[in-house]
């Protein structure tokens, strides 16, 4: 196996501290390092339940992103309410922490749009499914935010893939020339479907492409939920404060497949995927380091996934009895108006044109 | 009101909404100090200062995706991409996401942008700078698509334009930036997208035409009313939502129909302009409906420009062909 | 021969290609050892090797654009889109360069390249997967665009594309790629560009179809056989250039005419076809040429593709309609 | 004034050479020498005629390079006939090295199609005006001759603008991964159209943008052309033997306008320009080193620069007698074949429906 540099790491993979991983431990509020654990596991627990669903036929594709949690629990914790967030396909953890409902988030994985709006207030945008095209606007709202001295935050979500994208470089651009609250977010899963990074770019590291835009470029290990939550927290801090843009890189891996639709073995060395699974875990670490600090029985960790799975069962449920939309949902919000020829393909529809649906 | 050309119109029309609307904002390339390569953004930077008319970097994408971006945090900005033929690398910020914003958010989240471009041929321009693909965002769902073609409308449609919630491509016709003038009111006014103006009135042919063709049709018409045939000149100044209710009212009078563009035939507005007709006035039509319109072919460079482009001969033969039928 | 669904029939027409013609090449985002997210490409890179079967970085601009550079130094390659709704980040490599470069030299430097793209709805894909923007390629001259919806055609169409001097967009309907099976010839063939097929004889009407279209247009032929209409279905194949000859001679025939596509309506290929009948059957037009088509709004999330893509039920009205009018 | 860094530097301003300019210069080719003269001569002519025939309104819209040619000349020179070209819309000076005869140039700015095209053997592509958009095909080209073992090396030549563009960040991406013979050659002339570099990028110079592609990045004096010509040189030969891509950044200087439609002093500081005319340009230092090293009278100057402008009046004679071409070429290369509807059009404009050319 190839060496791997995880980047700043401050709970070692065996759960144990590093004496800078100390400090800024109990820096912290102890009610966020539950808080931590808790997310992590509803996260997990919710991934797993999707792909059984659809396995199940219940849901359609899904994007699993086990082994992620860290990355995601991490920096999400690290934001507020006033925070934009402009992730892709895979932050479900990020979605759910912002304050998106869980059976809305199955939703949008039922094909319906209502999973694509988070609720009034919560500065959440749909994932975006062409990569890296929401790093513009990621960079857009930040510029907003400065424009109109507002002291929110913007953080683009991606995967190592998006790098190679034109849209990663004009965000970046465009961030670093007007100085930007903006934070770029990139989980370096090692894998873009099948495409490995070392195919992907140059570069041994997402960070180091930080260069080219005068911006600090962070590498973290993106399996340690504190040392992403550190840097991240240090980032936004920065951004509010006037200081930039800033691009992370977590260091993490894709536990399963890309998609349910993704079979990893055709690329992806089972060995390769082993090591991660046993050796770095993101949950597993950090539960150790509970134990070892007293904050967390087995009783309790039993407590908190059976919570966790009766919300989950409930999301399940809502998100299933959730009624339908008709198909002149179709027209309902295309512009703020209906135009005259979408008037009439609406009446085309209305008169059962389009209700086929036994066929 | 004060005589204008259409491109100090236009100029006019963005200095009005910055002045009236704190949300606004002008981005693109060499649109601050510079004051833009054809003067439309002449004095807003030294008026209004850096932070509302801003220079950006040279990237299309960036430009349209960050817009969206302050769009979605409440701002509301003009974004100029400096001819519509360097569109396409901001082309998938356009179609992927202005056009599906408003949807995929339920409303939550209207992609409040213009995006202002010169398009068209007829100045010489260099290579590439003179494409006329209006079709491309004409076949967006999502996006409203307006094409002035006097001052007048110019400066209306453009603060129409940046008043509607909803994303639109503003296509100004550089041909005629600074060949027409006309009355231009000073204060703030709105000309509705999707709305068709009159040009002329006529009873035997009904002429479609936008842009710079406006004025092509129109000489034809001309032409033609001294030989006892009356043209109805239409300019359709929306291209989406498109004036049914005026086209066909037309057609109905006139039977006859020769539609002008400058893009190239296939797959142009003037073939959903075709079937629009064809579905809705069937039994009016007296003749093929006939379009003038650019070749199948790259838009030349300027040597074979005026080869390439409709002039008032071609419209008028047509004209000949749609009445002699 | 051998019985293939669409999908396989893709994969060996570019094992043959690859096999026979050493300056052919395959690129595009895991399209080598992963053998392609719908396995078009499966045991391509096992048999050729990393230098004819290459995963390029996730950039779609990139892929057209180095791809060009190939053809100008050569080489033919094949790139693939991963999906259609991902290929407009490679749009301006496309209209501005793939589109004009043989123009704008002469001849000297065709751009030999085809991009694939599996495109269209019915297989309950995520979000902005199942785009069918076909008609932004029909409106760009200098592109030839090509959609088989039989395992024969899209070996026989792939082959051709590839053996065509000019670029072509390659359209792969998604839905067909493992619901139909055929025969296909274990050589190398090719199907000739710009010439459609006659699905089905018939008197009354002309249905016109691509893609995944096809099957839905063959059923509601189908069932109005049954009640004595008889509906002539074509499958055009082949977008831009159309076969002309064949649409014509079938509207001589019938009078009466269909169109079905699955993308939206306002500006598609069907406004094309409309205004083509238009200008060359005008007389032999017994009704009002019909749209059966997406709507004119942005492709749903598949919760509600149903609802927005064509079916048989609503082809089937359409004939109705215009056999009444 | 800002203080500039030159980057590496052999013939400083006063036409002195360095320690290591000497070394250089005694290793190459006297004749070498004196063809860098020459051909910044005739560069500068064609140029300065070139804006004169436009402002007769003989050709269309110019884009000029005074001060930039000796970055043009020093590249072009260091290339061979095996190595493709891909310009943008001010490479002049290079087209003419590549041998593109001088009335074709002229041709293109008349707006006249055969201007794009070299002469068979030239591996010269029509200049790029779509920013950018040039750089991606001559990595493709550098990867058709890696992968067909041919020993040619590709280059691209750009702007500053241009490192914006998403086309810049895949291009060079691309490269980096796949290790290609490619060279990025970026004239830094301060501004895109009126845009100043320090809005255009983050950072201070283009080339340490190479750090995003693990990419090797040279800036030197583009208005040296023996360090340009060095820099160019040691980069085609570690593309040829397999060393892979390299950036360059010549530092350079557009005297004049962006093209004869541009006002620079809407948005330049006119003292800024003088500073770079009188202090800084590349033809004066360079024949000021030829005199010094005896290498050139005032004769010979007079005598080439005569030569030259002969040359441009039978190539301003030339393009302006050569046959306009019919109307009907706008068919003649748009397929390989005229497609049915075309034939029906090339009809329409035959029977003389498009021939207005008097109104
Ligand atoms: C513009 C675009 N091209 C291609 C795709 C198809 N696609 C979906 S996910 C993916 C890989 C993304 O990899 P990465 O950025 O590393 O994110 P990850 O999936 O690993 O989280 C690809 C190629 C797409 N969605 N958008
Ligand atoms: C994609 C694109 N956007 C905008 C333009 C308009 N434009 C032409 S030249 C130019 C500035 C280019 O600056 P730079 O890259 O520094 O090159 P320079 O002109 O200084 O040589 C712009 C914005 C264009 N040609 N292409
Ligand atoms: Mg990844
Ligand atoms: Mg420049």
């Amino acid at each position: 196996m190839r060496h791997i540099d995880p980047g700043l790491q401050y709970i070692q993979p065996n759960g144990e501290l590093t004496a800078e991983g100390r400090v800024v431990w109990e820096e912290i509020d102890p009610q966020l390092r539950l808080d931590f654990y808790r997310w992590m596991v509803k996260v997990r627990l919710f991934d797993r339940r999707s792909i059984v669903l659809q396995r199940q036929g219940r849901i359609g594709t899904y994007a699993p992103l086990e082994g992620q949690e860290a990355a995601q629990v991490g920096s999400a914790l690290a934001l507020t309410t006033l925070d934009w967030i402009f992730p892709s396909y895979r932050e479900h953890g990020v979605a759910m922490i912002a304050g998106m409902p869980l059976d809305r988030i199955l939703l949008y994985w039922m094909g319906r749009v209502e999973g694509n709006l988070a609720p009034e207030g919560v500065r959440l945008l749909p994932p975006a499914v062409p990569i890296a095209t929401q790093l513009p606007h990621a960079t857009g709202a930040a510029w907003a935010a400065k424009l109109k001295q507002e002291p929110s935050v913007s953080v683009a979500y991606f995967g190592d893939g998006a790098t190679s994208e034109g849209d990663f470089h004009e965000a970046l651009n465009f961030a670093g020339v007007f100085n930007l609250p903006v934070i770029f977010f990139c989980q370096n899963n090692h894998y873009a479907i099948s495409v490995p990074f070392s195919r992907q770019s140059a570069t041994l590291t997402v960070a180091e492409k930080a260069a080219a835009y005068a911006m600090d470029g962070i590498r973290v290990d993106g399996n340690d939920v504190l040392a992403v939550y550190d840097v991240m927290a240090q980032a936004v801090q920065r951004a509010r404060n006037g200081g930039g843009p800033t691009l992370i890189e977590a260091v993490t891996y894709r536990r399963g497949a890309h998609t349910t639709a993704d079979d990893p073995s055709r690329y992806r060395d089972e060995q390769e995927a082993q090591e991660w699974i046993k050796y770095r875990d993101p949950l597993d670490r950090y539960r150790k380091l509970l134990h070892a600090e007293g904050m967390l029985s087995e009783a309790e960790e039993r407590l908190w996934e059976e919570t966790c799975k009766q919300e989950l069962e409930e999301a399940v449920r809502a998100a299933e009895s959730a009624p339908a939309p008709p198909a002149s949902h179709l027209f309902a919000h295309v512009f703020e108006e209906l135009t005259v020829s979408q008037r009439r393909q609406l009446e085309e529809l209305n008169r059962g044109e389009g209700n086929d649906k036994d066929e | 009101m004060s005589e204008k050309t259409l491109v100090q119109a236009i100029n006019d029309g963005l200095r009005v909404a910055l002045k009236n609307h704190p949300d606004v904002l002008i981005m693109g390339e060499d649109v601050g100090k510079n004051g833009g390569v054809f003067r439309a953004t002449e004095g807003l930077w030294e008026e209004f200062g850096d932070d509302r008319v801003i220079d950006t970097p040279l990237a299309e994408a960036g430009i349209v995706g960050t817009a969206l971006g302050m769009a979605i945090n409440g701002l509301r900005p003009v974004a100029e991409i400096q001819f519509m033929g360097f569109i396409y690398p901001g082309f998938e910020q356009i179609v992927s996401h202005a056009a599906r914003l408003r949807t995929r958010t339920q409303g939550a989240y209207p992609a409040s942008i213009v995006i202002r471009a010169p398009y068209g041929g007829g100045i010489r321009a260099p290579e590439l700078h003179c494409d006329s693909t209006e079709s491309l965002f004409v076949h967006t769902p999502g996006l409203k698509v307006v094409v002035p073609s006097t001052p007048y409308d110019a400066k209306g449609l453009l603060l129409a334009s940046i008043a509607d919630p909803d994303p639109v491509i503003f296509l100004e016709p550089m041909r005629l930036y600074r060949s027409v003038r006309g009355e231009v009111p000073e204060e703030e006014y709105q000309v509705p997208i999707g709305k068709a103006r009159m040009v002329r009135e006529g009873e035997d042919v009904t002429i479609l035409a936008w842009g710079a063709m406006v004025p092509v049709a129109e000489k034809a018409a001309e032409e033609w009313s001294d030989k006892g045939v009356s043209c109805e000149v239409i300019d359709l100044r929306s291209l989406y939502p498109l004036d049914e209710e005026t086209i066909i009212t037309s057609v109905e009078k006139t039977g006859h129909v020769v539609i002008v563009h400058e893009a190239p035939r296939t797959a142009g507005v003037g073939a959903e302009l075709t079937a629009l007709i064809n579905e809705q006035a069937f039994l009016w039509l007296e003749a093929p409906i006939t379009r003038v319109t650019g070749y199948d072919v790259p838009v030349p460079m300027f040597a074979l420009e005026d080869d390439f482009l409709p002039n008032p001969k071609r419209v008028s033969q047509a004209i000949e062909k749609v009445i002699s039928f």
